[in-house]
């Protein structure tokens, strides 16, 4: 990971780092330069009329009494019906361009999964599995190496939505879903669950961290350690393991092997904990974990009610799961 | 219309004011609300439904229930519609005085699609040789005109450009007719209304304005089209086209005697005076 | 003589013989008089406008700062769930058949509805579906033993809606309150169909109508088509939620994308049935301000056509980036983009009625004149939306959320205040205020734009719908901030208009049979009308039968 | 003196019905249409549980009894409208029948499928839309079976009138839609499952 990339804290569609974002973009300016033009067209007529045709007071004349016409009618469907067949052409061709994209055989391959109100990150080819944090290499020249996503849902419907790499994709429950993104700048962009999807759907954030081809290799290596183990923690440890934490959650080399949680064998690599809704301090992680509620109302993760000294062992543990 | 009447004693039969169509909407919500609520609730709301559904049709069978309306008296009553002072202006066509019949002489569908059709020939006989010329394949502009649906011409190198695909050759076909069409049809329309110049306004003013419109979207539209284009072989395709279509238009309609009318009798409007009129309805 | 004596009471407020308020209130419910049943419908629509209104406000409020806690998540969801089906369901629909109820047999020169008693039913089916629905905020079981109201969107996207994500049974209220409104609906259309096809008087042939009548024949044939798929979606739900039926859910092979499908096979052509009532308003009022007849009169019939066909081919485009083939996205956008061309058709066409008139800015013309702006940008948006890649960013954003707003309140909500300034005097024989009328229009338009302008924004910067709270530093505080101001301008509007309401009521100028000097056959009786509405059923020879009285020596049926 | 109820002029009193009645059939059609999509779009996606092959059996004689009742019905009709009171309320008992041997035979299936093959509503997709759409069918026979009914007593009490022709052949254009509803969902269900 290189901590001196850049946060791009607003994700806007208009600075787009990636193939498909910026065919987007360039559509959106063909189309927003037509509507502005037809707005102003219109918008003038309205105003000529509001202004030329206003009755004058205690005038007591009617105007023309004028029907209609035909060679108008049928000029003005004829221009907007052009005007869409162009338009028309333009969106059918980039439909195909991005949707229709076949990955080439050195492409890198993301299983996203969305959870009530998580995403879990799982890495098929490397056995790296990470969560709410998605890394994914730069495409440089010379080196091209877009990312594909197959995008599953574990419960309900959520979107896939990074506005500067690539539009949303859906994620839905029993259907795989695919969406690729081959960014050109590392960086973290932000992005976050663009369908209703109950009670925390606002706070189902999803950082994707682009990284060069070398931290990205590096970084893959620090997934696949398995979890510290440090004497030191061993008592938060022994609470984590004999509590229901592990019903839900996985941390790799040991028992917890849940999977309605993420997974937390590498949990301090991430700079937020909750999906993106607290920083990952050790402040954050400990209230989060004495009363999930205070961060996230109605978030699956129940208050455990542990002992003051117990919720300390474990903030310790996980602290040493880097 | 309502002409007054002196008989105050008249009356008109109206449906009588019921409660039953209330009452078995009632009814049926609570059956429904049952489900969320209590058995107790559905059972009452079938009930009520059942009873209100006896008292609704009891109401309209064998024959609907009425009641006597008694007509308002006189002075209640709607005040007639009286002729109105405002003057009404016409639109003034030509020498004869408004309420002429427009000589309307034209046939824009036919002669504009006709146009569009020998444009479209014309055009594409010119983009073929202009291919030829300077590419020796008479499919280079073809296969850039299908590049603006087809992602996998647009990035395509020009040898696969210079080659003959048949899907790109039934998509072009299919974008250039109906464009040619509609234009050709614009042109029927819009070529009566101008007064004179129509060769120069069809075949040079508006080929070069939409070459224009087109010049500022292409690159996002065809970003093929728009990184291979020779603007002055476009342009010169495009004014053959028009001059086809410009020719086509004029030789068909005797626009001239349209010349001393004003825009809106040339624009076919419909208005009272202009069309011809009835004296019985 | 009892009959008489309503009629007169309610004909002359100068004079009224006051009945007791019980028996007032008597001859309501158990009315089956077309005028009352639609004055009902468009009341309640306005209440239920207000309730979701001040629901709309509330959630402006949370989201006018960043990370606010004003609202928590569930009571967000549950506002913005309520908000957005109370607005659908309980004032769009009822505003239509209000609308329709009171001016459709007035303008085709009948006495009432085809069937009188089955309008009654449709309308306290409509009504106590709503309430039945509100219901659900006490009556449901909700956490604790408190009500819930439903939280699922008013789309109530499967599997989010099956018993396992959404446990009580406010999903149930939300089913139910709506299936059983829309029977009600069914009822109405039916009626309406049937009435214009049957009931029109001497001499209106189909090229005679009203374009009004027109617009909302064509609309009540699209209610027939379009509303029972969202009842048969709905019972499958229903069965999935209490008979353990599998329509969608997903563990057992059923489909999330079905649901889809059907509900936005009704919620799409349901846009336009909400929609075409605006343009009905505006194709009657224009002209009579602009003192022309509508240009283009068959154009507009066979645009109207169009819009209802065409509007059930496209409901796929709700559902851009829920991973369809390219084939089916290509497709579904090129009939989105096509109907841009009638609607289009229309505006040039209320553009071509006010070219060359000579324009009365009366409210009722105001807002009409607004509307006509607005709706184009709400258009564009739209073809902005069909063209599917941008849908891929903009769908389920904020964007989405402005485009719709200027569709629903710049098309919609513009021309119902228009048409409530139109038929007021007809209904109630009392001008609304001219002056504060103005005052309405000017706060509401500026608001509205304050609000709904500025909303494109934070879309286009990526924040979702739906959200209850957002980050800080993303570039949308400002924006939000903003937008949440002009809900509050809004507002100083609306308490404007119901200051008008209620002050005209009580001692507005009185109106005359024919106040803005139209030329419908609703002006041609009293105002209000008399139960019967003609004494003398009248007979037409044009398509503006009382300009034919006025101007005898050029009436239309000369030219027609 | 004029009624409300009144046509517009030149459109015969019985277009109302008609028209009311054609308008209900089509939002009918659209309600039957989208189980029948939603069968369709399920057929064998089920990911247990029987399969329509494995258990459908053709139902011959409950589809001849349905198609039976709409020629029964028109014969009572042309009895009525000729002044035949008798003809019509034997014709029309046999509709009544035969509508009523339909419904009995449908239960029989019902009863198969539950208790022997152990198909409900919840075992699987098939049994989720083959209920659905078959118990709305036979819900709206049942419906029908109730009007006849009741016009059966009508015309026993001597209330009906060969004047009322035209309101009870509107009746019978409901019925003939529900026998189309079933050649529709005889050939979406019975037939795909052979």
């Amino acid at each position: 990971m290189n901590p001196g990339s850049p946060v791009h804290a607003i994700p806007d569609m208009f600075s787009p780092v990636s193939a498909p974002a910026e065919a987007i973009r360039q559509l959106w300016w063909l189309l927003g330069g037509i509507s502005g033009a037809i707005l102003l067209i219109v918008g003038g007529v309205v105003w000529w009329c509001a202004t030329r045709f206003r009755a004058l007071p205690g005038e007591d004349r009617e105007p023309p009494q004028v029907y209609g016409s035909n060679q108008i009618e049928f000029a003005w469907t004829i221009v907007p019906v052009l005007i869409v067949f162009v338009l028309f052409l333009a969106t059918a061709r980039t439909i195909y361009d991005v949707q229709a994209m076949a990955p080439p055989a050195d492409a890198l391959e993301v299983t996203l999964v969305g959870h009530q109100w998580w995403w879990e990150i799982r890495y098929p080819g490397l056995g790296v599995v990470t969560a709410n944090e998605l890394h994914v290499p730069a495409s440089v020249p010379g080196a091209k190496r877009p990312t594909f996503l197959t995008l599953e849902s574990a419960d309900v419907i959520h979107s896939f939505w990074v506005p500067q790499l690539a539009g949303k994709t859906d994620v839905v429950p029993a259907r795989r879903n695919r969406t690729w993104v081959e960014p050109t700048e590392t960086g973290t962009f932000l992005g976050q669950c663009a369908e209703f999807c109950g009670t925390q759907h606002a706070n189902m954030l999803l950082r994707v961290v682009v990284d060069s081809p070398g931290d990205f290799a590096a970084w893959v290596e620090a997934q696949k350690r398995p979890a510290v183990a440090d004497p030191l923690v061993a008592a938060g440890r022994a609470v984590f393991e004999s509590t229901s934490c592990v019903n839900c959650h996985t941390v790799a080399g040991t028992g917890a092997k849940g999977t309605f949680g993420p997974d937390l064998t590498h949990l301090m690599s991430r700079t937020t904990i909750a999906s993106g809704a607290a920083d990952n301090v050790h402040a954050q992680l400990r209230a989060w974990i004495v009363d999930p509620h205070a961060i996230k109302p109605g978030a699956l993760m129940p208050a455990m009610k542990l002992p003051d000294d117990q919720v300390d062992a474990v903030t310790a543990y996980l602290s040493t799961l880097r | 219309m309502s002409a007054p009447r002196d008989d105050g004693s008249e009356s008109i039969r109206m449906p009588a004011p019921t409660a039953w169509p209330m009452l078995l909407a009632a009814g049926i919500c609570l059956g429904f609300a049952g489900l969320v609520t209590n058995a107790i609730v559905t059972v009452t709301g079938a009930g009520l439904a059942v009873i209100a559904a006896r008292g609704w049709i009891r109401e309209v069978l064998p024959v609907q229930h009425l009641e006597e309306v008694e007509l308002r008296p006189a002075a209640l009553r709607a005040r007639d519609v009286l002729p109105s002072t405002a003057r009404v202006d016409h639109l003034e066509v030509g020498r004869d005085g408004h309420r002429m019949r427009l000589p309307i002489e034209i046939h824009p569908w036919t002669a504009g699609l006709g146009g569009g059709l020998i444009g479209a020939l014309v055009m594409a006989l010119v983009a073929a040789a202009i291919g030829v010329a300077t590419h020796g394949s008479p499919w280079y502009p073809i296969n850039l005109l299908a590049a603006t649906v087809m992602p996998s011409l647009s990035g395509a190198g020009t040898a696969t450009l210079e080659a003959f695909d048949p899907t790109a050759f039934g998509l072009a076909s299919v974008i250039h007719l109906l464009a040619s069409l509609l234009v050709g049809a614009l042109y029927g329309l819009i070529l009566p209304l101008v007064p004179r110049h129509h060769v120069l306004v069809g075949g040079l003013v508006a080929p070069l304005f939409w070459t224009g419109l087109l010049w500022a979207v292409l690159g996002v539209l065809n970003p093929a089209l728009n990184g291979r284009i020779e603007w002055p072989w476009f342009v010169l395709s495009q004014v053959a086209f028009g001059l086809a279509v410009g020719w086509f238009v004029s030789r068909r309609e005797k626009i001239a005697t349209l010349q001393d009318v004003p825009l809106a009798a040339r624009a076919g409007i419909e208005a009272a005076g202009l069309g011809p009129g009835r004296d019985e309805a | 003589m009892a009959v008489l004596d309503r009629s007169l009471a309610s004909s002359s407020p100068g004079e009224a013989v006051r009945l007791p308020v019980a028996s007032r209130l008597h001859d309501w419910v158990v009315t089956a008089d077309h005028k009352k049943l639609g004055l009902m419908y468009i009341a309640s629509g306005l209440v239920f406008f207000l309730v979701a209104g001040v629901m709309a406000s509330m959630m402006r409020i949370q989201l006018a700062f960043p990370q606010n806690d004003f609202l928590g998540p569930n009571t967000f969801n549950r506002l913005m769930t309520m908000h957005g089906t109370t607005m659908v369901f309980f004032v769009g629909m009822p505003m239509f058949f209000g609308f329709a109820n009171y001016l459709v047999p007035l303008q085709i020169g009948a006495r009432d509805l085809a069937f009188p008693r089955l309008n009654a039913f449709g309308f306290w089916m409509f009504l106590f579906g709503g309430l039945l629905l509100y219901f659900s905020a006490i009556g449901s079981e909700g956490l604790y033993g408190a009500g819930s109201t439903p939280d699922v969107g008013w789309f109530a996207y499967a599997p989010l809606t099956s018993r396992t994500f959404s446990r009580g049974n406010a999903t149930d209220y939300w089913i139910l309150g709506i299936l059983l409104s829309s029977v009600g609906s069914t009822a109405t259309a039916i009626n309406l169909v049937t009435t214009v096809a049957t009931m029109r008087c001497p001499g209106m042939t189909l090229r005679r109508m009203p374009l009004f009548v027109w617009i909302l024949w064509v609309d009540a044939i699209l209610v027939l088509f379009v509303l029972s798929p969202l009842t048969a979606a709905q019972v499958m739900l229903l069965f999935d939620r209490f008979l353990g039926a599998h329509f969608f859910d997903t563990q057992a092979g059923g489909s999330a994308v079905l649901w889809q499908h059907f509900f936005w096979f009704f919620g799409h052509p349901e846009v336009y049935v909400l929609i075409l009532p605006a343009f009905a308003i505006a194709s009657e009022v224009i002209p009579v301000f602009s003192r022309k007849p509508l240009f283009g009169y068959p154009i507009m019939v066979a645009a109207t056509i169009c819009i209802g066909m065409i509007s059930m081919s496209v409901w796929v485009h709700h559902m851009f980036v829920v991973g369809l083939e390219p084939g089916a996205n290509t497709f579904f956008a090129a009939s989105t983009m096509a109907i841009a061309v009638p609607t289009g058709i229309k505006i040039f066409n209320w553009l071509g009625t006010m070219w060359g008139g000579r324009i009365r800015f009366r409210v009722p013309m105001l807002w009409c004149t607004a509307f006509l702006v607005e709706f184009v940008l709400a258009g564009l948006t739209g073809v902005i939306l069909a063209t599917v890649p941008i849908d891929w960013q903009l769908s389920d954003s904020y964007f989405v959320v402005a485009h719709f707003h200027f569709v629903l309140i710049g098309g919609l909500l513009f021309n119902i205040f228009a048409a409530i300034y139109y038929w007021f005097p007809k209904a109630t024989g009392r001008m609304l205020d001219e002056g504060l009328g103005r005052k309405h229009f000017f706060w509401f338009v500026l608001g509205f734009n304050l609000t709904f302008l500025p909303m494109h924004v934070p879309g286009l910067l990526g924040m979702p719908r739906r959200i209850y709270t957002y980050m800080p530093g993303r570039g949308w505080d400002a924006w939000n901030l903003v937008v949440t101001a002009g809900v509050a301008v809004q507002a100083v509007g609306i308490l404007f208009f119901l200051w008008n309401v209620i002050s005209s009521l009580r001692g507005g100028e009185p109106a005359g049979d024919d106040p803005w000097d139209a030329w419908t056959l609703e002006w041609a009786t009293t105002s209000p009308p008399p139960e019967y509405n003609f004494e003398e059923i009248p007979t037409v020879r044009s398509r503006r039968p009382l300009w034919d009285l006025k101007h005898p020596e050029d009436p239309d049926w000369r030219w027609e | 003196m004029s009624t409300a109820a009144a046509t517009g002029p030149g459109v015969p009193e019985n277009m109302r019905g008609r028209i009311g009645m054609a308008s209900l059939i089509v939002a009918e059609i659209s309600f039957f249409a989208v189980f029948i999509v939603a069968y369709l779009f399920y057929l064998g996606k089920s990911t247990t549980g029987p399969q329509p092959g494995e258990v459908l059996k053709t139902p011959i004689a409950a589809t001849i009894c349905l198609l039976a009742s709409s020629v029964t019905i028109a014969i009572a009709l042309r009895a009525l409208r000729a002044g035949s009171l008798g003809g019509f309320r034997a014709w029309w008992l046999a509709t009544i029948l035969l509508g009523a041997g339909f419904l009995f035979a449908t239960a029989l299936e019902w009863h198969e499928l539950i208790h022997e093959r152990g198909l409900t509503i919840a075992t699987n997709l098939f049994g989720t839309t083959f209920y659905s759409l078959v118990g709305f069918h036979a819900l709206h026979v049942t419906l029908g079976l109730c009007m006849l009914a009741f016009v059966l007593a009508a015309s026993l009490r001597g209330r009906l009138q060969p004047a009322d022709a035209e309101r009870t052949e509107i009746l019978s254009w409901y019925w003939h839609f529900v026998d189309a509803v079933w050649v529709a969902v005889f050939s979406v269900v019975y037939l795909t499952a052979r």
